[in-house]
């Protein structure tokens, strides 16, 4: 079989991977609204599953794989939890606009 | 044997102050007193053992006891050293302390602290031994501590009294000034020459070549401070007479028979080193003779008994200090004896006149006491006459020897010791007139009360006053006992005696003559005239500045006390202020630079994340060009 | 039985305190303090009969850090003087009463054991812990217990907490460079580093800023006079009798011997410190209204004198200064026990309230007296023997020195009998004075008995300590 | 040019920009939309390197879970009239600035560092058929495996406390 990889070039992941995760960065630092800020990191977490992909395809290994699926994992359980949270902030502040959320304010 | 002695000796009345210590409470006024005389006069008994045993040997005892203390350089021992001027001293140390331990019981029998009294003055009596019998320079320390505690506690014997106390703390203290000059000396010596001890120091300072001058006369002028604290001379002088606040018989065996002495016993003691350094003897010599002229100089006016007779204390030690300036230690030696006899006998005398007069010390409020107090008149006349220089009497000799030892070395300080003993029989007379002469000016009461003192008091009185009278004879001119008994421990042979020639048959009668003048001024003055000195706002001019001790006094708190009480106020106000200041500073500027980073730390989410970006960018940044180049 | 025995009976002893209640646990610390001087007593039998008591074991391999507890004659005669004070000071804190006792005593059997594992201590990280460990139960005590306006106790305790932490971390600093070139923290590998002049310069001035502060010296000696007002006595005592010898013994131990050139080229301007914080020291304790801050000011003059003694490398300094470092701590405790006695009854610690104490209480008088009188070292005391010892050392190197360190004969008498008379002198005071109780009055007297005996014949203590502070003089004189 | 590079950059096309938009959109509800048709561009990539098994997993458990999950979430908050209030420029400005700045040094360390990208290898062995990676998943990772269970039962009870009513509100 031969390896995909040949024909499109691992450097080519890498940029759309960096691309897709400076995106990410992007919406992190513009947007206000935190759940687009979750969805920004989201992107985030998908960039790097996709390179992790990738290489496991250039070094024609499945560990990078099993890498992704914990990650998986971890996004899920970082997701529910985090909008748990989001949920009881908004309850409590009507907002989660995270321009407001000062309290960490020293 | 000699070491079970010597314990003996030591420990005595150091058990005497451990009973009146712990137990002198309970058994009572009695039983302290006859403790505390009867422990100093088994110390007596055996110095007089000792007396006997070396003036047959002519051998000095040394006894060794333990290692003390250890330098790199010498070691001490605790031992003693019994030679023919330690058992000297310790005889009339032994001798005039049970006499005015036996005075006190009657003195002091009406003080409810009498067990203490009694525990202080063993403790001296112990302090003393140990000063004299020490065998090297640091259990001489001990000594020379020892009895200046036992001096600041006896001078404050009256605690409540926070005057004494003042008194007394000036002493301690002015006593230390001297101890660290001693200190310095001895460390001096103990690297020079890798031993302290009397014996060995003067085997090595004999032979030593005069190389090392510069240093050996650093070190005797350093001992000679520690001497001029302890023995009051200029500058050290002052605490003296303000050590008269404590009880009488203190001031008789503490600061005018035994202890302000120790210094001219040190430097008999290390007579070795002082023949090696002239120019320091000069300076003792020169200090001892303006010692004695400002001294009896400020005597001339003093209305309180006691100032007068410390005063010429003062000046007496300067008499002293004079011949063993000039290398004539039997002289001064002899000096000494006689002058613990008739000084003795003399506050004593004051004593069992202020018993009488209940406490009161102004010579303005005393006369006329003569008839009432006929033994203490008679006895106190004699001691006058000898401190005077009258012939016979005991004082006649041993001034005369001094006076003779200064004109033969140098006129002018014969003259101004010349001075002075005139001086002194008019001072002593003019007390004597003002005290016993004339009409009583006390208040009614006191003259109701006028007593002779009882037979416990005047019996030492007497036993002074005849020592006073005969103690010439241990050293008549030609045929000195004294001079045979101390000639062991001198190198110098230069001492020869002096021909007997009309010289000074003519400095005797001078002598004689001006003792005679100065009785006559203060007789014209005092008796005929019954002139009575004035009250103290009345006094003007001179008389003004004498009386006020020429403002030594209040000079030394302008020049010492305030401006170290000043700097101690500077010091705690402002310097600690400041350094604390500026610790608190460190503190402050951590908290300013934690204030200014709190202004980063507004909570602004999005800013946290901007910086943390930036923050990552730079990092990898700097790991790829650091890896790279 | 070997060093660790020591440790092991102070350690288990805090808990012991801490579990055995309010109402027992002064007895039982008590007996185990005790317990910890007849050990300490075993060893010193056991090292004069020439035992092994050290004990060597690997604790971290990388780093290289080492278990390692040695003693020596020195370290004996610190531990001597820490397990002979411990006792008395908690036999003389019956009288008072105070809350929460378990947890006073277990720390201060606590601390008793980090000051133990400091003197004991031969590897650096090792002793850099116990040095740092001791630090915190004093904390405690002085913030709990303290008295005062709680505000400024914890001013003045934090402090002192956060300035001799600083001040330690520089000698943290040494220890890591040191590592870097001797791989090892073992006293016996970093002596044999070769360092430059320079590095040692800098490595000495590290431990310098951490012994300084602790000692403390001139002008890091702020924190002291407060913290020593603030603290309660038992925690006053603890600091001026034991805590502050661990700096100066930490100066012998560590600091001479692993940085000689430095201490060489600069052994004046350290020796002048010492002497300078002498006479300061004592002037500026004779104005102080405060008895135990005058104490303070007094203690900052006498460590300054032991620290000159220490950095004159000679063998006379440094045996008079451990000398006198034992007698300092006897007497210092004396001292702040009298101010604790006079405080039970007066509540104050104003001299100028206080006088007249005399007649009502001879016995306290006395000893107060005998006290005054060692601390400005009368002959006959061991302070003097100390002082002796340490003043002619200071001849040795300049007659100047000698005369400048020796103002504190005359000063010191000067402030203490002042002292003395404004306490207990004077007319009879008007507040009833009950003399001693049995407690206070037997811990004075073993104090004075300790400081008389020793002072008449400290034979036995400088055969201890001499042969290894010849060790320590060799060490510093070796050519690199 | 062959059909597979054109497929990637279809592909990465649709990624990125749906990632942009998804970022760029006011809505939070479109937002979400591009957020879907981008795990499905990236599940596409999945398939594309031959990674079915996760290509089925990314779409199950982001395009499905997540993605749903956050649906609800912002209809619950009734977010969707709810737009940004303006940000300041200063904040924008800055996060451009940041986004180019990131690209800038990521873009060009990997251009820089002279990545050594040798032969393609293939081992013609199937390394990422769903039997092989369970065997790896359940032999070599079976620790962190169950590790992860316990983490997403964790994730739920914690979800499940944080948005229970709490009962005592001030």
């Amino acid at each position: 079989m031969n390896n995909i990889l040949n024909q499109i070039g691992i450097e080519n992941y890498i940029f759309l991977c960096v691309i897709l995760f400076c995106i990410g960065v992007f919406g992190v630092l513009y947007r206000r609204n935190a759940i687009i800020v979750f969805m920004s990191i989201e992107i985030m977490l998908n960039a790097v599953n996709l390179l992790f992909v990738a290489f496991s395809t250039y070094h024609q290994d499945a560990q990078g794989q099993i890498f992704v699926f914990f990650s998986m994992a971890v996004a899920a359980a970082e997701v529910a939890v985090g909008l748990a949270i989001l949920v009881s902030i908004f309850k409590n502040m009507n907002t989660i606009d995270v321009g407001k959320l000062k309290n960490l304010k020293g | 044997m000699d070491t079970s002695l010597i314990l003996v000796l030591l420990l005595s009345p150091f058990i005497g102050f451990l009973f009146n210590v712990f137990l002198g409470k309970k058994a009572g006024k009695t039983i302290v007193g006859i403790v505390g005389t009867l422990s100093v006069f088994i110390s007596f008994a055996v110095t007089l053992s000792f007396f006997l045993q070396i003036t047959q040997t002519k051998q000095a005892i040394t006894v060794d006891l333990f290692e003390w203390i250890s330098t790199q350089h010498f070691k001490v021992n605790f031992g003693f050293l019994l030679d023919q001027l330690s058992i000297l001293w310790l005889l009339f140390v032994t001798g005039i302390g049970s006499l005015i331990h036996l005075y006190s019981i009657s003195y002091m029998h009406d003080d409810e602290k009498m067990h203490s009294f009694f525990a202080y003055l063993n403790l001296f009596i112990f302090f003393m031994i140990t000063l004299v019998i020490g065998s090297n320079l640091l259990m001489m320390f001990i000594g020379w501590e020892g009895v200046g505690l036992c001096s600041y506690l006896l001078i404050g014997f009256w605690y409540k009294n926070q005057d004494f106390n003042d008194a007394a703390k000036k002493a301690f203290i002015m006593n230390r000034i001297g101890d660290l000059g001693f200190l310095i000396g001895i460390f001096i010596l103990g690297s020079m020459f890798t031993t302290i001890d009397f014996t060995s120091l003067k085997t090595a300072i004999s032979s030593a070549s005069d190389t090392n001058d510069l240093w050996m006369a650093i070190a005797a002028l350093c001992l000679f401070i520690g001497a001029c604290g302890k023995s009051a001379q200029i500058p050290l002088y002052t605490w003296l007479p303000d050590a008269m606040a404590g009880p009488t018989p203190v001031s008789a065996l503490i600061h005018a028979a035994t202890m302000v002495t120790a210094g001219i016993f040190m430097i008999t003691r290390m007579s070795f080193l002082f023949d090696m350094v002239p120019s320091v003897q000069n300076i003792i010599a020169i200090i001892g003779a303006v010692t004695s002229l400002v001294a009896a100089t400020i005597a001339l006016t003093q209305t309180d008994i006691k100032k007068v007779l410390a005063y010429s204390t003062v000046s007496q030690l300067g008499l002293m200090f004079l011949a063993l300036g000039f290398g004539a230690y039997e002289v001064a030696v002899f000096h000494v004896i006689t002058h613990a006899f008739f000084k003795a006998c003399l506050f004593l005398g004051s004593g069992s006149v202020i018993h009488g007069l209940h406490g009161e010390q102004d010579m303005r409020k005393m006369g006329g006491l003569k008839k009432a107090m006929p033994i203490t008149f008679i006895t106190m006349l004699i001691a006058s006459l000898a401190i005077s220089g009258v012939f016979p009497l005991a004082g006649f000799w041993s001034k005369d020897e001094i006076l003779m030892t200064a004109f033969h070395h140098n006129i002018a300080l014969w003259v101004i010791g010349s001075i002075a003993s005139i001086m002194t029989a008019f001072y002593m007379f003019r007390l004597m007139y003002l005290t016993f002469f004339n009409e009583f000016r006390g208040t009614e009461e006191q003259k109701h009360h006028l007593h002779e003192s009882p037979s416990l008091i005047t019996i030492p009185l007497i036993v002074l006053a005849i020592l006073s009278f005969i103690g010439g004879i241990i050293s008549l001119p030609g045929n000195s006992w004294l001079n045979d008994y101390l000639a062991p421990l001198f190198s110098k042979v230069t001492q020869e005696e002096h021909s007997f020639g009309t010289t000074e048959y003519t400095l005797m009668a001078i002598a004689t003559i001006g003792a005679l003048a100065g009785i006559g001024l203060a007789y014209k003055k005092y008796l005929k005239e019954n002139t009575i000195p004035s009250e103290d706002e009345n006094i003007t001019g001179l008389t003004k500045v004498l009386y006020n001790k020429y403002y030594v006094d209040e000079v030394y708190d302008a020049v010492f006390v305030k401006p170290i009480n000043v700097l101690s106020n500077f010091f705690r106000d402002s310097v600690e202020t400041t350094l604390s200041a500026l610790v608190f500073g460190l503190g402050k500027a951590t908290f300013q630079l934690a204030s200014f980073g709190r202004r980063f730390h507004h909570g602004s989410v999005g800013f946290y994340l901007s910086m943390f970006t930036l923050g990552i960018c730079a990092l990898l940044t700097y790991l790829y060009y650091c890896n790279n180049f | 039985m070997d060093v660790t025995t020591l440790l092991i009976i102070l350690f288990v002893g805090a808990f012991a305190t801490y579990f055995s209640g309010d109402k027992w646990a002064p007895k039982v610390a008590l007996l185990i303090s005790l317990a910890a001087f007849a050990g300490t007593i075993c060893l010193l039998s056991q090292y004069n009969s020439g035992q092994e008591i050290s004990y060597f074991k690997i604790w971290i391999s990388k780093p290289a850090v080492f278990i390692s507890f040695y003693a020596d004659g020195l370290t004996l005669a610190m531990l001597l003087l820490t397990t002979a004070l411990i006792p008395i000071i908690i036999y003389s804190s019956f009288g008072n009463n105070y809350k929460n006792a378990k947890a006073f005593y277990a720390l201060i059997l606590f601390m008793t054991f980090a000051m133990t594992g400091t003197f004991l201590a031969t590897d650096g990280l090792l002793y850099y812990v116990f040095w740092e460990l001791s630090l915190i139960p004093i904390y405690f005590i002085a913030l709990i217990w303290g008295n005062g306006d709680a505000e400024k106790r914890k001013k003045a305790v934090v402090k002192f907490f956060i300035y001799t932490l600083a001040g330690s971390l520089f000698m943290l600093i040494a220890f890591v460079y040191l590592y870097q070139k001797a791989n090892s923290f073992l006293i016996g590998d970093l002596v044999k580093a070769n360092l430059s002049s320079t590095e040692q310069f800098w490595i000495f001035l590290a431990f310098f800023l951490a012994y300084a502060i602790k000692i403390p010296l001139i002008p890091f000696h702020t924190w002291q006079a407060k913290v020593y007002q603030k603290a309660p006595t038992v925690g006053t005592m603890l600091l001026s009798g034991i805590m502050l010898k661990m700096g100066l013994y930490s100066v012998i131990r560590w600091q001479l011997p692993i940085a000689p050139l430095a201490a060489k080229e600069f052994m004046s301007l350290f020796i002048g410190l010492g002497l300078v914080g002498v006479i300061y020291g004592s002037i500026v304790a004779l104005r102080q209204k405060d008895l135990k801050k005058l104490l303070a000011y007094s203690s900052l003059a006498h460590v300054g004198l032991i620290a000159a003694g220490c950095y004159t490398l000679t063998l006379d300094g440094l045996r008079g200064a451990v000398l006198q470092m034992i007698a300092h701590g006897f007497v210092v405790v004396g001292l702040f026990l009298v101010a604790e006695i006079i405080y039970r009854r007066y509540e104050t610690r104003t001299i100028s309230e206080m006088g007249g104490i005399r007649s009502q209480s001879p016995k306290l008088t006395s000893m107060f007296m005998l006290l005054v009188l060692a601390s400005v070292a009368l002959p006959s005391t061991f302070n003097f023997v100390g002082e002796f010892t340490v003043l002619y050392s200071l001849s040795q190197i300049n007659i100047w020195f000698a005369l400048l360190g020796g103002t504190t004969i005359i000063l010191g008498a000067y402030y203490m009998l002042k002292m003395f008379q404004h306490v207990m002198l004077g007319e009879t005071n008007v507040k009833i004075f009950n003399d001693v109780t049995f407690n206070e009055g037997l811990s004075l007297v073993l104090i004075i008995a300790v400081l008389f005996f020793f002072g008449l014949y400290p034979k036995p203590i400088m055969d201890l300590i001499s042969p290894s502070l010849e060790n320590i003089i060799t060490l510093i004189n070796r050519i690199n | 040019m062959s059909i597979i590079l054109i497929l990637f950059c279809v592909l990465s096309f649709i990624t990125l920009a749906t990632a942009f938009l998804t970022i760029y959109s006011r809505n939070p509800i479109h937002s979400a939309i591009y957020l879907v048709i981008c795990f499905f561009s990236i599940a596409g990539h999945y398939l594309l390197l031959n990674a079915q098994f996760l290509a089925i997993v990314h779409v199950i458990v982001y395009s499905g879970a997540i993605m749903i999950l956050m649906l609800f979430t912002i209809m619950l908050m009734n977010l969707n009239n709810r737009n940004d209030v303006h940000k300041p420029r200063i904040t924008r400005l800055g996060a451009i600035v940041l986004f180019i700045l990131m690209c800038v040094v990521l873009i060009g360390i990997f251009i820089n560092s002279k990545p050594i990208v040798g032969e393609y290898i293939s081992t013609g062995e199937d390394y990422q058929s769903i039997k092989v990676l369970g065997k790896i998943l359940l032999n070599e990772y079976m620790v962190p495996f169950e590790f992860a269970s316990i983490l997403l039962l964790v994730a739920m009870i914690g979800a499940v406390l944080l948005s229970k009513k709490e009962k005592i509100t001030k």
